[in-house]
C-alpha cells in the first residue's frame, strides 16, 4: 500500500535519526512512503495556544496537500504530528462550523479538505497493525536477544480520542519488540508524558518528570529506552546530563528509536542507524547485544499460597 | 407567507410500547422540542399502513413521523420488521404522487430514549421547515365516514 | 352523539403551560361535544366523579380526558366510564402533560398543541365502538427466573401463600451474589447466616420446583397464561442416588479458577458444589474443564462415589411448564475492573476487585478470612480502596451503583477488625449512605480511623519516586479538599467496582417481551408508580435487574412483585386486551398476505372457503396484518382505520384552523 | 443558568467546541490527580473549573495552570464526564493573552515558535533556542549552551532554517484563518 509521509519538522534536524531508519525499515517491510510535496510545520503544541483557527488551518494545509497527491492515508513518525493531524481531520468532521471556516481559510491557498479523506496513522501502528508483528519477527535475521528493552510509547499514542493502542496501557511496541527478541519489562510509565515543551518554559518541572521515567526503566535493568516520537527523545536524551548534575544521579541510559531497535534486528549495519546522533551514548548497549548469547529467562517460582491472578482482557500479555 | 415563519405539520405514529413511552420520557424528562409533531399511539409500527401515511399526506400535513421499537426489541416480536420491509414500499408510493422521501422519517425509539425522541423532532422539524409547505399539492380523499 | 371533554390542569403540570381555559372552551364548540369542562385534578375522587356524573346526567355517550399519558391513566378513567355504565371503550385520551406541556415553554404553542391533540382525540371518540374484555382464567403456578435474594424472597412469599413456583436459575446453586458476601453493612450480620436459611426453605419447599443449572429458552402466551420452555442442563450427576457426600470432588484432580463464585480468587475442581452451603447440594460436572470430557481419561469420581451417582451420559432435558405470572430477577454483573487499566487490575498483583475481597474476607473463603497479598501470606500495612470504580463515569457507566459506598465502608471496617494497626485509605468523590443507619455507619468508621481522600484516583502505579514508596502500590489522586497531588503508597488496593446489567440482559429482555433503559437494566412499567410490573402484563421484575441496589431494597421488590402476582392470582381471571384482528370474510381473496405478517401465526387459511381467519385466542393485537392486506379486508378493534383516519385528520383540521398556513 | 458571555466561563463554552461540556464537571479531581505538571500549578485545572464557576475571572486568567499544561491529553482522556480539559487549557492561554494577564514568558516561546512557521513554513529549532533563550533567559541559555554545542556537533541542529516553497500560500491561508477568527 502507498501511503503519504510527513516527516515533521524534527526530521531535519534533531530527528534525523529517526526519519532515516524510518525510511529504512519502511523500505524493508514494503511499505511505500511518499513524501507529501512542500508540507509545513504542524504547529506542535504552540499554535493551538495563541490562535486556534489558523492552527486548524495550519495542519489542515498538510492534509489537503496528501489528498491532492492521491493517497488516503498519511503516516507520521512524529507522535505530536500525528495527533495534530488526526485530531484536526477529525474535529473538522465533528463539527460543521470548522470545517466551513477551515475550508474558507484553505480556499485562500487554493486548497480544500474533506474530513475523513485523509487518516492519520502513526508509524508505530502501521507497522504492527498492518505489516503485524509477527510479520516483522518472521524477517528479523539478528534477534535482539540479551538486550532488556524498555518501551516508551510517551502520551500521544491513543490520545485525545483513542487511536490503535490502549490509551492507559498499550501493548504494540510491547510486541513488536517482543517479536524482535528483546526482553521486555512492564514498565508502567510506557504513556506518560514526557513533559513536552516544559523543558523549555518551565525546566525544573520538566526534569522531575524525567528523572521519574528514567528511573523506573534502569530499576527494570533497561539497557536502552525506546522511543515513537522525537520529542520523547529529545528530553529524554538531550536533558539527561542537566538531570544528572541536578539530582545528583549518574544515569547514562540510551534513548533510541524503535526504528532503529527494528533496523538492528532486521540486520543492517549498527553504524547506518546514525545511533551516534543521541548524546547518552549507545555504544555500551550495542556492545552487550553483540557480546550476548540468548540465554533463558530465569522463572521466579511461586509459592503455593499464592492466590491466582486475573487475566488481562483480551489475552494480552503485560505482566 | 414568508418562508421563515412557516411551520411544517407533523403527524408521528408512534407504537404504543416504546416510541409512545419514549415520548413519554421525554416529557417526564422536559427535553423540550418543537410542538409541530402531533402524536397519534397505534399498537406496533406494523399497524402503519402505507394508505395511512399517504392520506396523511394528502390531509395537508408537511411530514410523517414513523416510530417503532428498535429490531429484535419489538413488543410483539418482529411486527416491526415488517416495517422495516415496508420503507420501499412507502417510498415507491410516495414518488408516485411526486411527495419527496423526505417528508418522511422513520426511526426506532426505544421506551428508554426520550432524548433520542427529542432530538428526531427537532432534526425532522428542522428539515421540514427548509421545504416547502404541502397544502394543495396533493388532493384530499373522502372523510372516512 | 354527546361527547364530554375533561381538561385537566395537573395542578401546574399542564395548567403552567397550557391556557387549559382556551383549550376547554376550544373544545366546548367542537362537533358533538355536549360538555367542555376543566378540573384541577382530573384523576382525583372528586374529578372522576365529575366524569361520571355527567354522564349520568347528560346521557355523554363518549369521553375525552385531555390530561397525563394514557399509560398513566386510562385504565382509572376506563373505570370511571364503566362505573357510569358506559362502555369503557369509549374513552379516549389526549396526552397534553408529556406531550405538551412538560416539553414547550411557549404558552401558545402549548396551548395550539394541546387544542390540536384534543380536538384529535374528539375526532377519533365518535368511531369508537364497545368492546368487551375478554376474561381468561389465570394458572396459578409462577416463574421466577434467578435465584439471588429477590428470586428467593418472591418465591418464598408466593409458595407460603400455596401456590406452586418454579425457580430457574443458571448457576449451580441459589443464592446469587449475596452467597458470596461476608457480612453485609450496615448491620455487619453475617451474609451466610441470614441467607442460609432461606435458601434451604427454597430447596425443601413443597411448593417449589427448584431448577437449577437451568435456562429459559422461550416464552409464549400472555398474562395468565405463559408457556416457558426451559433447558435443564445435564449435571452428570443422578440426583435419586447422590447424597451430596462431596466424596467426588475431594478425589478429582482437575483444578481451574473459579471465576464465579470465588470472583477468580479461589480454585474449584472440575466436579464442584460452588460453596459448601450451596442449594441443591448436588454437585456439577464442569464439562469443560473434565479431563474425562476433554481427554477422554480418569473418571475418578465416578470410581471414588459411594453410591454410583455419577452419570457421565446425563443429556440436558427439555422442561415445558405452563405459568400465570412471571417474576425476572437475573440480578446483576459487577464491572469488569480491566477496563479502566490505569488501577492496573490484572496487572500489579496486589489491585483486587470488591468481590475478590469479599471473598478474602469471608472464613470460608480461599484465604480463609485472612487480609492477604496476592502471594497468600504477607499482610498488608496499608490499604486503600478506591470508589466508583466504572460508575459515574461517561465513558463506562454513568449511574452510581448505590451500595458501593457503603460496602467500600464496610471493608475499611473489616481491616481495621482484622488488621488493627493498618492504615485504610478511601479515595472517594462523595460519599452517599442514603439508608437507615447507614450515616450513622460511616460516623463509626471516621471514629475507627479510616482516612477518607475526597478525590477520584487517578491511577495505580508501581513506579515509585522515593525509597519510601520502594515496592509498594502508588495511589495517585488530587486531594480536591487541598487542592494538591498526592502519592499514596499502599500494599493493596480494593477497586469498588460498580454493578452493571448483566451481559445478556437485552437478550434475557427479548425472550420475556420486556425491555431495557438506557443503561441496559430492565425497564420498569412507571419509575415511581409501578416500578415492579414491565410493559407486558403479567411479567415482573425485582431487584438488580431493575437497577443497582442493596439487599433490603432488593428483598422488599422480591416481596412485591410476589404481592402482584398473588393479587391476579388471587383474582382469579385477567382482562385480556379487547383489540383483536378479525378478517371480512366477504373481501378476503385468500392471498395468503396476512398469515406470512403475523408475528405469532394467529392467523389460519381455511383451505376449503380459501379464506383467511384470525385465531382470537392467539392473536396479540399488533395490527401488522391489517397494513399487510391489500384487500383491507381485516379489522383491528380500537384502531381501525377509520379511528386512525379520524384522529389523524381531526389534528389536521385544527391546525389548520389554529395555525393557518 | 445565563452565563455573562464575556466571563471566561461564557467564552469557553460558546467560543470552545466541546466546550459546553464544563458544565458537567463533578469537581471529582481525575484532572488534578492525573496531571504531570499539577505538582507545579499554582491551581490543579479541577480548581481551576471550580473558581472558573465562581465567577473569579482575573485570578483564573494570572493563573500559571495552562501554561504548565503540556499538552499531554491525559486530563481529557480520563475525565469522567468527556470535558475536552486540554482544549480548555488553550483557550485559557488564548484569552489571558487577549486579557494581557499572563505570568510566564511561555507566551513568547510560542510566538517565537509561530512566528517561525509563519515566515519558513517550517519549526526552527535552533533559532527558536537562540531568540528565546537570550531574550528571557540569559543564564538559562548559557546552561543551554554546551547542549545546543552537543547537538550541533551532532548534526542535530540546523543553523539556517528550511523555507517551504509556497510560503505565500500559507501566508494567505494563516491570514484568512486569523480573519474569520476574528469575525466569531
Ligand atoms: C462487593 C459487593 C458487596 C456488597 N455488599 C452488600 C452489603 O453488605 N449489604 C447489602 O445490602 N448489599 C450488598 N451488596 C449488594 C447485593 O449484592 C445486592 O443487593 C443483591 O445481591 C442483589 O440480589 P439480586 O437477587 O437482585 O441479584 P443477584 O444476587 O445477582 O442474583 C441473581 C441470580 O440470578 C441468576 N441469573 C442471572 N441470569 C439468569 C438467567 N438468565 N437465568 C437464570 N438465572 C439467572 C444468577 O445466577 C443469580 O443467582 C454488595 C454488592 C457487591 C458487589
Ligand atoms: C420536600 C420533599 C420533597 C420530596 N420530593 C420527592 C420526589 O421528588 N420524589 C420522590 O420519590 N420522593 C420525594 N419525597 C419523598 C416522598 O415524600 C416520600 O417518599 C413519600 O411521600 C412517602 O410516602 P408514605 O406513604 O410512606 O408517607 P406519607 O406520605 O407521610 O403518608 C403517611 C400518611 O399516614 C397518615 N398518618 C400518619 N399517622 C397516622 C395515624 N396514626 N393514623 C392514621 N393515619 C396516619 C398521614 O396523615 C399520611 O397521610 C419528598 C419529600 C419531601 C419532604
Ligand atoms: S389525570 Fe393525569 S394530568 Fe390529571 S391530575 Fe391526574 S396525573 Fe395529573
Ligand atoms: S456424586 Fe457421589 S461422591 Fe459426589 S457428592 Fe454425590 S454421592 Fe457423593
Ligand atoms: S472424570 Fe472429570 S469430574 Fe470426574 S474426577 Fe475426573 S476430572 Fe474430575
Ligand atoms: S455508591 Fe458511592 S462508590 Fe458507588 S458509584 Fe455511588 S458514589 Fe461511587
Ligand atoms: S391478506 Fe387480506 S385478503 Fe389476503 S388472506 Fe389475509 S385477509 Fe384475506
Ligand atoms: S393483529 Fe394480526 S398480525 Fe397481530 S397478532 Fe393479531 S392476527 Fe396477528
Ligand atoms: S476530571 Fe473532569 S469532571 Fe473531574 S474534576 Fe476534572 S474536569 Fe471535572
Ligand atoms: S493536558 Fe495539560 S492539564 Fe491535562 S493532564 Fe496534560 S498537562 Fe495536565
Amino acid at each position: 500500500m502507498k501511503y503519504a509521509y510527513y516527516p515533521g519538522c524534527s526530521a531535519e534536524s534533531s530527528a534525523s535519526a529517526y526519519d532515516a531508519t524510518s525510511q529504512m525499515v519502511a523500505a524493508a517491510l514494503g511499505l511505500e512512503l511518499e513524501e507529501i510535496k512542500d508540507w509545513n510545520c504542524c504547529g506542535a503544541t504552540e499554535y493551538f495556544s495563541i490562535d486556534s483557527l489558523p492552527a486548524y488551518a495550519l495542519v489542515a494545509r498538510n492534509l489537503a496537500l496528501a489528498g491532492r497527491q492521491g493517497t488516503s492515508e498519511v503516516i507520521a513518525p512524529c507522535s505530536a504530528c500525528y495527533v495534530n493531524l488526526k485530531k484536526v481531520d477529525e474535529r473538522m468532521g465533528d463539527y460543521p462550523q470548522l470545517n466551513s471556516d477551515v475550508n474558507e481559510a484553505l480556499a485562500a491557498g487554493n486548497l480544500s479538505y474533506t474530513p475523513g479523506s485523509v487518516r492519520a496513522r502513526h508509524l508505530l501502528d502501521v507497522i504492527c497493525n498492518e505489516v503485524g508483528c509477527d510479520a516483522v519477527s518472521e524477517k528479523v535475521v539478528r534477534p535482539l536477544a540479551g538486550l532488556t528493552l524498555v518501551p516508551y510509547y510517551g502520551c500521544y499514542i491513543g490520545r485525545p480520542e483513542g487511536g490503535f493502542d490502549d490509551v492507559e496501557n498499550p501493548q504494540t511496541l510491547d510486541r513488536l519488540l517482543k517479536g524482535l527478541g528483546a526482553t521486555v519489562p512492564d514498565y508502567s510509565l510506557k504513556s506518560s508524558c514526557c513533559g513536552g515543551h516544559m523543558t523549555q518554559i518551565g525546566t525544573e518541572v520538566a526534569l522531575g518528570i524525567l528523572r521519574g521515567l528514567i528511573d523506573l526503566a534502569a530499576k527494570l535493568g533497561a539497557d536502552a529506552m525506546v522511543v515513537a516520537c522525537p520529542m520523547c527523545q529529545l528530553n529524554l536524551d538531550v536533558y539527561q546530563n542537566q538531570l544528572n548534575s541536578h539530582f545528583g544521579t549518574t544515569y547514562r541510559m540510551p534513548i533510541v528509536y524503535f526504528t532503529q531497535m527494528m533496523a538492528l534486528a532486521l540486520g543492517m549495519e549498527a553504524a547506518e542507524l546514525k545511533f551516534e546522533e543521541g548524546l547518552v551514548p549507545a555504544g555500551p548497549m550495542l556492545e552487550k547485544w553483540q557480546a550476548a548469547e540468548a540465554s533463558p529467562q530465569p522463572r521466579k517460582k511461586k509459592s503455593k499460597k499464592a492466590l491466582p491472578m486475573p487475566e488481562p482482557l483480551d489475552g494480552g500479555d503485560s505482566g | 407567507m414568508p418562508e421563515d415563519s412557516y411551520e411544517p405539520k407533523i403527524i408521528g405514529f408512534l407504537c404504543n410500547w416504546c416510541s409512545y413511552a419514549g415520548a413519554d420520557g421525554a416529557g417526564m424528562a422536559r427535553r423540550k422540542q418543537p410542538p409541530n409533531v402531533k402524536i397519534i399511539r397505534v399498537p406496533c409500527s406494523g399497524r402503519v399502513s402505507p394508505e395511512l401515511v399517504l392520506r396523511t399526506f394528502m390531509q395537508g400535513a408537511d411530514g410523517v413521523m414513523v416510530l417503532g421499537c428498535h429490531i429484535g426489541d419489538c413488543h410483539y416480536g418482529n411486527g416491526n420488521h415488517r416495517t422495516a420491509k415496508r420503507f420501499p414500499v412507502y417510498h415507491r408510493l410516495m414518488d408516485y404522487m411526486g411527495i419527496e422521501k423526505e417528508r418522511l422519517w422513520v426511526q426506532w425509539v426505544s421506551a428508554s430514549e426520550g432524548q433520542l425522541f427529542a432530538e428526531a423532532v427537532t432534526q425532522f422539524t428542522e428539515r421540514l421547515r427548509q421545504m416547502p409547505p404541502m397544502r394543495g399539492k396533493l388532493t384530499t380523499v373522502p372523510s372516512p365516514d | 352523539m354527546k361527547i364530554g371533554v375533561y381538561t385537566c390542569h395537573c395542578g401546574g403540570n399542564i395548567a403552567g403551560t397550557v391556557d387549559c381555559e382556551a383549550v376547554t372552551e376550544w373544545a366546548g364548540r367542537l362537533d358533538g361535544v355536549e360538555v367542555s369542562r376543566e378540573y384541577k385534578f382530573m384523576c382525583s375522587s372528586l374529578g372522576q366523579e365529575l366524569i361520571e356524573e355527567d354522564i349520568k346526567e347528560y346521557g355523554l355517550d363518549r369521553v375525552v380526558v385531555a390530561s397525563c399519558s394514557p399509560h398513566m391513566h386510562e385504565p382509572t378513567f376506563r373505570n370511571a366510564c364503566q362505573r357510569a355504565g358506559l362502555n369503557p371503550y369509549f374513552l379516549e385520551m389526549a396526552n397534553i402533560r408529556e406531550h405538551a406541556s412538560w416539553v414547550h415553554k411557549d404558552r401558545s404553542e402549548a396551548t395550539e398543541k394541546a387544542m390540536a391533540l384534543t380536538a384529535a382525540s374528539v375526532a377519533r371518540v365518535r368511531y369508537n365502538e364497545p368492546l368487551f374484555a375478554r376474561l381468561s382464567p389465570v394458572n396459578q403456578n409462577t416463574l421466577v427466573v434467578g435465584g439471588g435474594v429477590a428470586g428467593i424472597q418472591a418465591a418464598l412469599e408466593i409458595a407460603n401463600a400455596g401456590y406452586h413456583v418454579y425457580l430457574v436459575e443458571r448457576e449451580p446453586s441459589i443464592g446469587g451474589h449475596m452467597a458470596q458476601l461476608d457480612k453485609t453493612f450496615p448491620t455487619l450480620d453475617c451474609s451466610a447466616c441470614i441467607l442460609t436459611p432461606r435458601m434451604f426453605e427454597v430447596g425443601n419447599h413443597e411448593n417449589i420446583t427448584m431448577l437449577t443449572y437451568s435456562e429459559v429458552e422461550e416464552v409464549s402466551g400472555y398474562i395468565g397464561n405463559f408457556e416457558a420452555r426451559i433447558r435443564v442442563r445435564a449435571r452428570c450427576i443422578n440426583q435419586e442416588l447422590c447424597t451430596g457426600c462431596g466424596v467426588c470432588e475431594e478425589k478429582c484432580p482437575a483444578k481451574v479458577v473459579d471465576t464465579i463464585f470465588e470472583a477468580g480468587l479461589g480454585r474449584r475442581k472440575a466436579v464442584y458444589r460452588p460453596f459448601p452451603q450451596a442449594v441443591p447440594k448436588f454437585p456439577v460436572i464442569d464439562q469443560d474443564n473434565c479431563i474425562w470430557f476433554q481427554k477422554g481419561k480418569c473418571r475418578a469420581c465416578e470410581k471414588f462415589c459411594p453410591t454410583d451417582a455419577i452419570d457421565f451420559e446425563q443429556d440436558d432435558r427439555i422442561l415445558e411448564i405452563e405459568v400465570g405470572n412471571i417474576i425476572v430477577a437475573t440480578g446483576y454483573d459487577a464491572f469488569d475492573a480491566r477496563r479502566i487499566s490505569q488501577y492496573g487490575y490484572a496487572r500489579y498483583p496486589n489491585v483486587f476487585t470488591a468481590l475478590e475481597f469479599e471473598r478474602m474476607t469471608n472464613a470460608a473463603g480461599p484465604t480463609e478470612g485472612n487480609v492477604v497479598l496476592r502471594d497468600g501470606e504477607t499482610q498488608p500495612d496499608s490499604i486503600a480502596i478506591i470508589h466508583c470504580v466504572g460508575s459515574r463515569d461517561v465513558r463506562y457507566r454513568e449511574h452510581c451503583s448505590r451500595v458501593c459506598c457503603m460496602y467500600s465502608l464496610k471493608f475499611a471496617h473489616m481491616v481495621h477488625e482484622k488488621l488493627p494497626n493498618a492504615t485504610v485509605y478511601n479515595f472517594y468523590i462523595d460519599i452517599r449512605t442514603p439508608g437507615k443507619d447507614y450515616e450513622e455507619f460511616y460516623h463509626r468508621l471516621l471514629e475507627e480511623g479510616t482516612v477518607f481522600i475526597r478525590g477520584r484516583a487517578a491511577s495505580i502505579t508501581d513506579a515509585t519516586l522515593t525509597p519510601e514508596e520502594e515496592g509498594k502500590l502508588i495511589v495517585t489522586a488530587e486531594d480536591t479538599l487541598v487542592g494538591r497531588q498526592r502519592r499514596i503508597p499502599v500494599d493493596m488496593a480494593i477497586l469498588s467496582t460498580g454493578l452493571e446489567p448483566r451481559h445478556d440482559s437485552h437478550e434475557v429482555a427479548r425472550i420475556f417481551s420486556i425491555s431495557c433503559s438506557r443503561e441496559g437494566f430492565f425497564k420498569e412499567r412507571h419509575p415511581k408508580l409501578d416500578p415492579i410490573a414491565t410493559m407486558t402484563d403479567g411479567v415482573f421484575i425485582a431487584g438488580c435487574a431493575q437497577g443497582p441496589r442493596d439487599i433490603p431494597d432488593t428483598v422488599v421488590q422480591g416481596a412485591a412483585a410476589a404481592a402482584r402476582v398473588l393479587s391476579i392470582i388471587g383474582k382469579g381471571e385477567v382482562e385480556i386486551e379487547a383489540a383483536k384482528a378479525e378478517v371480512n370474510d366477504l373481501t378476503c381473496v385468500g392471498c395468503q398476505m396476512c398469515i406470512e405478517s403475523c408475528p405469532y401465526s394467529a392467523i389460519e387459511h381455511l383451505e376449503e372457503r380459501q379464506k383467511a381467519r384470525v385465531i382470537e385466542a392467539l392473536c396479540k393485537g399488533c395490527g401488522t396484518c391489517v397494513a399487510a392486506c391489500l384487500s383491507k379486508s381485516i379489522t383491528l378493534y380500537h384502531f381501525t382505520d377509520q379511528q386512525l383516519v379520524a384522529q389523524m385528520r381531526g389534528a389536521m383540521d385544527a391546525l389548520f384552523e389554529l395555525v393557518p398556513a | 443558568m445565563t452565563l455573562n458571555p464575556n466571563s471566561v466561563y461564557g467564552r469557553i463554552i460558546s467560543e470552545l467546541h466541546g466546550g459546553e461540556k464544563l458544565r458537567s464537571c463533578l469537581q471529582c479531581g481525575m484532572c488534578g490527580g492525573s496531571c504531570p505538571s499539577g505538582p507545579d500549578m499554582d491551581h490543579t485545572p479541577r480548581k481551576l473549573f471550580a473558581m472558573i464557576a465562581a465567577g473569579q475571572d482575573d485570578e483564573v486568567l494570572r493563573s500559571n495552570t495552562f501554561w504548565y499544561c503540556v499538552s499531554c491529553y491525559l486530563c481529557t482522556v480520563r475525565c469522567p464526564q468527556e470535558i475536552p480539559i486540554t482544549d480548555i487549557m488553550y483557550h485559557l492561554k488564548h484569552q489571558a493573552i487577549q486579557a494581557g494577564l499572563y505570568t510566564t514568558d511561555a507566551v513568547d516561546f510560542s510566538e517565537t515558535f509561530i512566528g517561525h512557521v509563519e515566515n519558513y513554513g517550517r519549526a526552527f529549532e535552533f533559532g527558536l533556542a537562540t531568540q528565546f533563550y537570550l531574550a528571557h533567559h540569559p543564564l538559562g541559555g548559557l546552561k543551554m549552551g554546551p547542549m545546543a554545542l552537543a547537538m550541533l556537533s551532532r548534526g542535530r541542529l540546523n543553523l539556517r532554517p528550511t523555507r517551504i516553497k509556497a510560503v505565500r500560500q500559507l501566508r494567505n491561508i494563516l491570514n484568512k484563518a486569523k480573519e474569520i477568527g476574528a469575525r466569531g
